[in-house]
This record gives C-alpha cells, structure tokens and sequence, in this order.
C-alpha cells in the first residue's frame, strides 16, 4: 500500500483541525487546568466531536459505527495532538472501543457501542499497576463466586479513570490466567482518586475492594494476548497523537525563531540552531512515515503490527522529547513562562512519552522481537 | 590557630550550636532564611541557626570583619564549608547580597558603599535582587534600554527589566541602565543601586512552567536615583556585569542538591537490581555513562579551579563550566522521570512530594537559558578559547 | 502482457541465464564490469552475463530502446530490480553513464547527443567520469574555476577538477567549466562533455585513507572541445548540475550492500546470545537503536517516493534523504567495529577478509562529505525546507 | 593533591615534546608503514628514548631506573600520542614493567630491569584470546612437569609480539587458577605470526605448543589480581596516550578551520561547526581532568584505581573517537586523502580505543563497581 492518505481520509483530517482550532485549541486546556475543571474534558465539545463522528471510526456499521478505520482515527489523534484537547479519545475510543470490538460478546457491543458511538458513554481501561508500564505483571485478582466474579485490586494511572462510567479491568486467577471484565463506575467496592498529572489531563488510581461484575469480557483466561493486542494498537494511535504535538511544537519553534531578533538579526538565521532544526525536520520525517505506516498495518490487520507498534511508539516518544526540549531552548526565557503555550507541549509529550511504554521498553521489545 | 584545631574546634561548635532541623536538605523556598526589610522565619530553629551565626560572622564566612564577615582565610572557610556539608547544616542566610552584590562591591565599589551595603548583607537586613535582564534583550544583554538619564544630582530612570529574582519581595535592586545612548552599546553601560521602595518602582510576577514564580518583571517609571549609588564609573557597568556573569556561570555549573543521593541509587530504589544489575538493561548505561561524565565533570571544576589559583585565570572556562554543568542537570532530571515513569509526573498531592520532581524537572529546562543561554556559551568558547573567526 | 505473467517470465529467465557466479555480493571493485574502451571482464561468466542482459537492453532496463535500453515501464522495471534483488543477481554493467550522465542527457540533452551517447552507455562502451569538484573550492561547487574560453568553434579549456572517479580508467569526462567570469557566479557555468584522450588532459590518482585510489585529480591544459559537446545552453550549466546532484544525493542516501545480512545478526555471530539476548547488554541497545532508525528511515524513502508519484516534487527533502543516509552508514561502520573488537582493525590477511571491514569502515567517512558534505545538506534543509532566514 | 603537574613533570613533557617533534614525527610512522618496516619502529629512536630516561622512569632506583612515577611516565605518553610514535613504550614500560615490578623475584628484577631502562629487551604481554578484551577469560594451560613448567594456548593480539625478546604470558592450570611465566621468544615451541593492524602499529598473535618455562613470576595461582591491577595502570597510561592524539587531532582542526575558506569566508566562522567544536573543547578538558586524576592515583596508590581507570579508558575512548570522526568530516575531502595526516590519528584512535577495553567494557566495569 501506498504510504500517503485517501482523498478521504485528508478530508477527515483537513475538517478536524479546523474544529479543534475553533473549538479545543490549547487555550482550552489551559482554562480547564486553570479552573481545576471538575471533569478535566469539555462534554459539550466531546458531543460535538462524538456528532462528527469521531466517536464511530473503528466502530462497525451494525452497531452505529462508522467503520472508517484506524488510519482515519490516526488522522483525528493527530490533530488533537496539535492543540493539545483533552478529550476521552485515547481512553474510550482508541483502547477501550478496540477491547470490545475485539471481544466483546454480540449482546455487550449491543448495549455499549451505540453509546460510545453517540458520545454518551465513557469506558476505561484499568490496567497498569504501576507507574511504569508493565501491563501484564498484575496482581489483581479475580474468582468466581456463584454466577458472578469477585474482583481485588489496584490499578493505577488509569486514563479518564474519575469521569468513566464503566471499566474494563485485567485481573488474573489463581493460575495466572488474565481475564478481562466489566465493572460499574459506581459498583460497590470501587473507590477512584483523581491525580492531577503534569500534563493537566485525566488519570485516576481505581482500588477494587470485593466487587462483584457478572461481565466477563471475551473467553476467560485469554485476556494477555487481548491487552497486546489491543495495546499495540492504542499504542499507535497515541503515536499519532503525539505526532501532531511534535510537529505543532515544531512549526511554531520555526514560526518563533524566524521573527524573534537577538544581536540585530533573527534567530533563526544561526546557523547552530538552524543545523538542530534541519536534524529535528528529519526526524519528524521519520516520525511520520513509521506513524502512517503502522497506522496502515493495524487496518490491514498485518502480522507486523506488534513490530510497527514498538517502532512507532519509541520513535515518536524520542521525537518528542528532543523537539519539545529543543522548542524551550529555542523560545529561550519565554519559553519558560507559563503564559506562553510551548511548555504545555513540553509537559504533555512527557505523560504521553510513559503512557504505553516509553522509548527504553519498546527499543527492548524491539529487540526481543527481533530476536535479540 | 592551626587549621587542624580550628576543623576540631567549628566542628564541636557546629555540633553544639546547628539545630537538628537545620541538618535537612533544602527542599523548598522556605527552607532557607532570605531576610530583608520584612524578615519572615519558618520556624524558631531557622532565627536560632541564623543569629547564631551571624553572631560569628559566619553567614559570609570569608568577608572581612569589618563589613560583618567572619574573616576566615581561603582554607579556613574551606574547612567550615567542610564541616557544615559533613553534617548537612543549611546555610543561616541565603541572599543574592551574598552571591552576587557583595562580590561585586568588593571588587569595585567604594570603601563608602562597602561600608554602607555589606554590612547590612552580613545582618540579612535587605533583600537585594539583579536586573540585567529586558524584555526582547535575551541573550543580547549589551543592547539593554532601560534609560537614566543625567538630571545634575540624580538620574531619572525608565524602562523595564524582566527575570528579576523575587523582586516582589526585594528591599533594593542592582540594575545595569544605559546612561549614554551613542558610539558602541557596551561603553554606555553603568551599574547602578536602586531602593525599591522608591516612588515609580513596580513589579509582576512571572509565573513559570513549573507553577512557581521566583521571577518578576520590573518596570521604571520615573524613578529618581542619586547619583552615589553608582558602583564604578558612569558608563563603567559593562566591566562588571561580565566580571558577575562569569562568576553567576561559576556558581550555575556548580548546581546540584549538597550530599545529594547518587542518580544510580535513585535509580536502584526505584527499579531495583537483578543478577547485581540494574534490572533495566536499557536504562542501566544511560545512568552509568551519566554518572561517568558528572564524577569526570566535577574533577574538571577541581582541576580549572587548582589552575586558578596557579595564576591561569578561569576566564571564559567558566562559560564551558556553565555550559557543561547545567546541560549535566538536564539530563539528570531526564534520567529520574525515564526512571519513575507516570509516578514521577504527578503533579500534586502529598503522596507525591507535592510534585517536586515533575515540578524541579521543568525548571532545569531554563538552567540552559538563565545567565547566558548554552549557545552563548559555546559562542564564547569558540570565539575567546579556541580562537575561530566571526 | 501482463504484469504478473512479465513477472513469471522474468524470473525464469534470469534463473536460466544468471551465471552461478554472478549471483552473488559485490564486494571488490572488479565483481563489477565497468565497461569502456578497454574492456576487462574479471571472469568468463561476467563477460557472458554483460552479454545475455546487453542483449535484451537490459544493461539500462528502463531506458528507451532506440538509445539501447530495454523500453521497459515503471512498473516492469520495478519487477525485474525485485527479481534480481531475490536472486541477488549482480548488475551486468556498473557506470556513472547509466547512473548520471544518461539522466543529464535524458533530460537536458539534444536528440542528436542522446543517440550519439546514449546506446554506447547501454553497451558500456565508453567509460564516464564526473568533473564536478575543484581543490580549494570543496562544498563551494559553484566557485569553481575552470576555465573555458571561447575560440570561435571551440572552446579551450584549463584548470583542474578533483575527485574524478576512476578518471584514470576513463573515456570520457562530463564536466562544469566556467564560459563566463562576469555576473553572479552560478550564471556562468555550462555543462561540457571532453574525450579524455584529447592532447592536454592528464591524471593523477589519489590515495584515500582506506588504501584504495577511487579517485583521480584531472589536470586540462590547453584542451580543445568542440562547442557540440556543450549540453542545454552556454551558461545553463548549473541547473544540470542541480539536477545531478539530487539525483546523486537519493543514490548515496540508498548507499548499503543489497541483501544484506541485517546488523544484529552480525552482532549475535560475533558475540552470541545469552537468554535469548544478545550477550553484550551494552551493545544491545545501541544495535537496536541503529536497526530502528534503519527500518524507519526505508519507510520515508518509500513514502517520500510515494508522494513524489502523486506529484509532491523530492525537491531539497533529497538533502535530507542524502543527510540521514550516509549518517546511518556511517554509525552502522562505528557499531560493526565495536561488535568485533580488535579482530575487525586487521588490516590485511586472508584470514581477515583483506581487511575489507575496516577499509570499509574507512571509506564511510566520506559517505557524508562527498556529494555534499551533511552540513551543506542540513543548509538546503534549513533553507529551502524549513524557510530559515539566512 | 592539586590536579596540576609538578615543575619536573611539566619540563620532562616539554622536551619530550620537542624531541618527538623533532625525530618521531606521524611522517615517521607513514615511513614503518609505506616500507613495510620489519620491526615496526625505529630502533635508534627507541635507543635515545631510552636514554633520555624513558624507559626508566617507574623502575626503582635500585634496578638502574629513575622512579620517577607514572604521572611523569603519562606525560612522555601523551606527547608520543601527538606523534603518533610507534615505539616499545606502551608493551615493554607501561605493561610489562608494571608487572615485573608488582610480581618479580629480586633476581628476577636484576636479570631484566635495568636491560629494560636501557632500551636493550623488549618485554610483551601475551595475555588476550581473542579480539575482544577479556583479560581473565583465557584457555592457555600450564601443567608442572617436574621443575618446569608446560605451556599450551594460544594468544592474541599481543602488542609489539613480534619484536619482544621475552614474554609474559598468563595460564591457568586445571583449578582454574591463574599465573604469569616468563617465556623466551625463541624458546622452542613458540609461533609468532604479525599482524598489519589498521593503525600500523605492532600487534602478533602468539601461539604456544608444549613450550617449557621454569620462570613463574610472582606467586602461583595469584595471577588474575595482578593482571587486574597492572591492566588498570596500562588502562590510564593508554589514555594518556589517547588524550595526546585526540588534542593534537583537535588542535590540527582547529587550525584547518580557521584558515580553510568556502563561499569567501573561513569555514572556522560557521556557527554550527563552531559550537561542534567547542563541545569537543570541553569533552577534551574532561579528559585532561580524568587523566591526570587517574595518573595521580596510580602514584598514590589510591584504592579508587579501577574505578579511575575504567573512566579515564573509557572517556578517552569516547572522545578520541568523537574527535577523531568530527576531524575527518571538518577537513572534508582532504581528510579523506592519504597525503593528508588526519586520518592516521582516525586510525590510531580505533585500535586504542579497543585495546585494553572499549567505552561499553568499561561503562559495565564501572556500574558494576558502583553496585549496579
């Protein structure tokens, strides 16, 4: 397949930055942080973005969706990433609509993905527990009591965690078995505490006290290879995301130094800084290629997919920490003032460099998958 | 007094005399006593610590007596610095009187100022801040515009500094103005002392990306200065804002928490070891080749430093010092988040140290642009060490 | 006939036809037929294979076959590169005919000097050269200083080129030469073709720092070339010589042995495995990084090539292209050397391959000088790409 | 103790610089080099470096030496790394002196150390098995045969193996015990075989079929820690030499570019080259520093030796490889030139870099030293 976009998909693409520039720009984000937003998201612009159907991409016809694609989600991941919105995107519809897809019975995606589709249903996913990423050494527990399943445990860092209304939780039996299941927001026994990251966006550590669910998700004990799965995917999807946060810093660090003047002339005619920025230009390059072409395999359902996800993930979590980096030296004092937006950049591509693995992890699995 | 006797003797003393809560690391701003006109105490400890070594001289240990210094030669102010890093006492007073102004004034000022201005710095009793700084100046610190203007027996001054060290709480601020507008930008420079509390002075705060706010920005509105409060000659001040520069770059490079936890214990902590090692194989070199360069660093400072007192001034060494010790700082902050992962970037909480590592890691991104930018240090040491054309 | 059954008949074909022999890396100059006035074949199946393939016009597949290549389409010639590729069959003739002055002449050239030139290209019967660098000039391609002076029907020309491949071995020389010494430097350059056999022209090989004399200085006295041999206009030279230069950057830029064995298998064959990791936990990351960055780089070049298809002109990305290309290969050298320790610095010794490791490492170090050094490159970045004032 | 060098320091490295200059000059190893040289230096030279005391400078006074101390010794290194000088310094003072010193019986010492000081026996070290440093992995066995003992194995790239008189040569016996003989090199048994090395310095590999010594030195079976030890001194006084050659390749650079013109203007005003060399400046300034705080300890025999000499290897490896590739690509295509100099220092840096440990051997030694 050829690596650039369908007409299509550049429509897509094209129509969302326009909204998110009118609607969600970083001035957004700012105002949520600033005014310590009890939701941490705008719901009115969520159902405006769920109405476009943002919310249906990877959702098939039968059950409301769009069935578009994830290559055209990326197109959307992308442009967020620009304007850095704070939305329930990468949570309920990169990764958790990916879980049901994928496992869900007829009956669930029934009652849950016409929901998410019309923007009306937040799902999170409760994985990790702690705070570097290792999403298969859980200790979350589940057994089986009667008809229903008794859960216990903690897990951390989970995106849009206090706003869910439901989760899908990775627990495992007493043979190590992971299995996935769907619990209630406000099931007794789930206690959620809100955590205000770096990044100002939504994460929540979820304890599970003997909660009973009866929704197993998918067959039992085949939940590890499900969370790869899906996570390679989300993992490209927030490469994309992280894509467009990269290429804004960019764009504007250039914007900057070509008008910024120091010694009488502009900055950007140094030619140390214009040698670093011809170096960041190239990895960005870079960055594009391995983001679209992963994006490409996860619609192809292509056995490469685990590979393409580790080299999308390290190479944008490198990327963006050299040009976000790069963009503070670049602004100079400025850049170190809250008033002025490239540090949100900063502090963004920092949570999204951790979440799903950072550089070191995926170079490691890299490796491993290579077989080395 | 031998030297010997005299580590014995402050030792003793020290014991006797430092509070124990005075033997913690410095966390945070209240940690540290600053002074000034309004003198605020965290606690009754901190006033004990500082009076008591006030009472020796000791909070400018090496100053002479009579500006309210403790007297102390070269070796034994070494000792005392020693001593009070072997018991992790914090500094009694902490001021930029201390770091910046005063070495200035030493050096030249007037036996008239130094008189009136250090002892006041030993006492803590004003809390000096620096303006070179201007908006739009950046790294281009000569083509400052803040004017003063001769009015016979007092400059008038207006204009606008930016990146002024708590000048919302500052008594007095040393500044560089321009009091001569022509021939080359550098030779219309004069350094110049101004009371705060002075009719037209007034200031902002600038918050950082780290949420806190140690700078202001500053504006001159009409503001009479004597014209005593000169420090040099008029149109002199270029001389010693680069003689400070050089000796802020000293100061930068040496950045770092005293008796800090080595970054591969943290690390140890943190991911733990297996087979000996640290378990993450990737992250294992990274720590290793930073602690490499950072323990090879710090014998460079030794070494520019014992050339120094051979006679072979530190010069513009002290910009690849500056340059070096800040981008070190950086990476270290870098290293500890790859480290704790999503932990490390909590931004709140008391779980979470209050984020004072998401928050200390954003504020080493302007270790590199505060006191001249690493390209203006490179600049320097391409140009003044290594002798290549502009 | 279709592209599939084209496909099918292709590989048959060249399973029939490929000597053995010819199916294998290149790895000295003479695997090679270069062709020209005197030809050498290094073996019986090399000759044979130049032969077969000339025969189909398959020497230059893609070229028209009234100028003796194989009219073959994009999309046919795209199969038989793969079909070659799978069966690692060797090109039946290397030159910088077919690689650059064949494109020049394709583009730029009058008909009448593309069927003087063109099918004695195909036939490899005229070894090329390139006169492009002058010494002292290095990356100031368009400052350079040969001369050639108008006589009415010819031009006469003097001066010295360097770096001409080969020129030692060499028919035919195509050349930049100055025809006008007024106005803006690029405006008077014309793009000349010489015959190396003429009186006047002389040449000296250079020894490189791998052992190995690629390359020649190329002396011009008093030299007559007949105006024909000019290509596009009198002055017009420079944007050839652009033209070239793109197009040479995206060659070096897929500088790398066809089929090659991948890095890290290199790295477990020398250093072996240890719970399924490779036993170096030091190399091992640093092998990774060099594959990941390896694996993305292709996929830009095939997606800036995609998107050149649909009409986004390569332009200056070439640059960067050339830039990472010749940075990687360089980084791969460094790395393969480390994987092997001293046993890969013996120079000589059939034991040790000839040394061909670290000549080869040697020779990657003027990957990113020749054809524009990686700072010119990340100049016409800055510039043309990123729109930085200059 | 102050990291600077004493007054007699200092005047031995300065007439050890004028003399290099002067009779062992890089054209004086392009001459070994291009005539194929049977001995690989210049024995003449080698006599007046004897003479002047060179050789003698860490032998005791009581064997015809100076004891003058290793900073004095690292101070005639650098400057033969300025030089490039090819020469019995590094094989016969710096390692197999060391050695003879730390392990020699007083008798020993008598037959061999003041033949040494007086440039009259050449001593190497035949110690690795293989291309990469491995000191104490080895194969080479001894066996006691009665009052002698029986040699088997095979050594590699012993530096200066084919013009030593003697060597020393480590074996282990079937506990796995190590210990060092003496070894003539015409003893029979012995197979030499040179090696042309990519810096064109000396290096053979050693082979040893049933070769007889009844010369232990130093207590048998207590080899490895004092092939440790001595590996650590040869390990800072190598740096040495590589801190000469990556200064005298910075400081011909430097030169090159203050003088070398492109587009009108010296190459040396272009900012981006500017600041690469001033990173280099200061990574040079770091090596100067580990050096001679690492030659210092070795005087004092301070405990911290391994882990200043891990450092100073491996941070002279770095930065001699870093300048040495920067020195190539400044000078462009003259650098790639035989003709021209530079590229003998490129050349020189890479096998130094690899003798006695590269930087990733010495980054594993010294995390492990530091407990991780």
């Amino acid at each position: 397949m050829a690596l650039v976009l369908t007409e299509e998909q550049q429509m897509l693409k094209d129509s969302a930055k326009e909204y998110l520039k009118e609607h969600a720009p970083v001035a957004a984000l700012r105002k949520l942080r600033d005014e310590r937003d009890e939701k941490g998201y705008n719901p009115s612009v969520w159902k405006a973005m769920a109405d476009m159907g943002w919310a249906s991409l990877t959702i098939p016809e039968a059950y409301g969706g769009l069935d578009f694609g994830y290559t055209g989600l990326g197109q959307i991941l992308e442009e967020t990433g620009r304007t850095l919105t704070a939305s329930p995107l990468v949570s309920t519809v990169l990764l958790s609509t990916t879980l049901l897809n994928k496992a869900a019975s007829d009956a669930q995606k029934e009652a849950l993905l016409p929901a998410i589709a019309a923007g009306e249903l937040l799902v999170a996913f409760a994985s990790e527990e702690s705070g570097v990423h290792r999403p298969l050494h859980i200790t979350t527990s589940y057994t089986k009591a009667g008809d229903t399943y008794l859960l216990n445990g903690k897990k951390q860092f989970v995106l849009d965690g206090h706003v869910a209304d439901k989760f899908i939780v990775s627990a495992k039996n007493e043979e190590d078995a992971i299995s996935l299941f769907l619990v209630d927001a406000d099931a007794t026994g789930v206690a959620i505490e809100r955590l205000t990251m770096m990044d100002s966006r939504n994460a929540a550590h979820v304890s599970l006290k003997n909660v009973h669910t009866n929704e197993l998700l998918g067959v039992a004990g085949e939940g590890a290879a499900l969370i790869e799965t899906s996570l390679d995917i989300a993992r490209v999807g927030l490469a994309a995301e992280m894509l467009g946060t990269t290429q804004e810093a960019f764009e504007r660090t250039m914007s900057y130094i070509r008008e910024r003047k120091q010694f009488g002339v502009p900055i950007g005619s140094f030619q140390a800084l214009q040698h670093r920025a011809a170096t960041m230009y190239g990895e960005i390059e870079n960055c594009k290629s391995i983001v679209l072409a992963a994006l490409q395999a996860i619609d192809a359902d292509s056995e490469h997919l685990p590979r393409l996800a580790s080299l999308a993930k390290a190479k944008l979590g490198e990327t963006a920490q050299l040009v976000t980096n790069e963009a503070v030296q670049f602004y100079g004092g400025i850049g170190m003032t809250d008033d002025e937006e490239i540090g949100f950049f900063l502090k963004r591509a920092r949570v999204a460099q951790q979440t799903f693995g950072d550089y070191n992890y995926h170079l490691d699995r890299y490796a491993k998958m290579n077989g080395y | 007094m031998s030297i010997t006797q005299f580590r014995t003797e402050t030792r003793a003393w020290l014991e006797a005399n430092c509070p124990k809560s005075m033997q913690k690391p410095v966390k945070k701003f209240t940690d540290l006593y600053w002074g000034g006109s309004k003198p605020y105490f965290d606690s009754e400890d901190q006033k004990i610590w500082f009076e008591r070594m006030y009472e020796r001289g000791w909070t400018v240990p090496h100053w002479p007596k009579v500006y309210g210094g403790g007297g102390l030669n070269k070796e034994e102010a070494k000792v005392l610095k020693q001593e009070m890093k072997a018991l992790n006492c914090r500094p009694p007073l902490y001021s930029f009187g201390i770091s910046m102004l005063g070495p200035a004034l030493l050096h030249f000022g007037s036996e008239d100022q130094k008189l009136q201005y250090l002892p006041d710095i030993t006492a803590g009793k004003i809390w000096w801040c620096q303006g070179y700084s201007e908006p739009g100046a950046g790294s281009d610190l000569a083509g400052l515009q803040t004017r003063a203007e001769d009015k016979g027996d007092h400059y008038l001054i207006n204009g606008q500094k930016v990146w002024t060290s708590y000048a919302d709480k500052a008594d007095w601020i040393f500044c560089l103005v321009r009091t001569n507008t022509e021939g080359r930008k550098h030779a219309g420079i004069s350094f110049l002392l101004i009371d705060m509390h002075t009719p037209g002075v007034s200031t902002r705060p600038i918050k950082l990306i780290s949420g806190a706010s140690p700078f202001c920005e500053t504006f001159f509105d009409n503001v009479k200065v004597p014209k005593t409060n000169i420090v040099g000659e008029e149109n002199g001040g270029w001389a010693i804002a680069k003689y400070l520069l050089t000796h802020e770059r000293e100061m930068i490079a040496g950045i770092g928490e005293p008796a800090e936890v080595p970054l591969h214990q943290n690390a140890i902590d943190t991911i733990g070891l297996s087979n000996g090692m640290l378990a993450d194989t990737i992250l294992r070199p990274e720590i290793a080749r930073w602690s490499m360069n950072n323990e090879i660093f710090k014998m460079t400072i030794a070494r520019m430093l014992d050339e120094a007192k051979q006679g072979q001034s530190l010069g513009a060494k002290s910009s690849f010092l500056k340059y070096y010790g800040t981008e070190l700082n950086k990476e270290k902050l870098e290293l500890k988040l790859a480290a704790t992962g999503q932990t490390g970037l909590v931004w709140e909480g008391e779980a979470y140290d209050d984020g004072h590592l998401p928050k200390y890691f954003c504020r080493t991104k302007g270790n590199s642009i505060e006191g001249g930018t690493s390209e203006i240090q490179l600049n320097i040491v391409s140009k003044h060490i290594l002798r290549l054309p502009s």
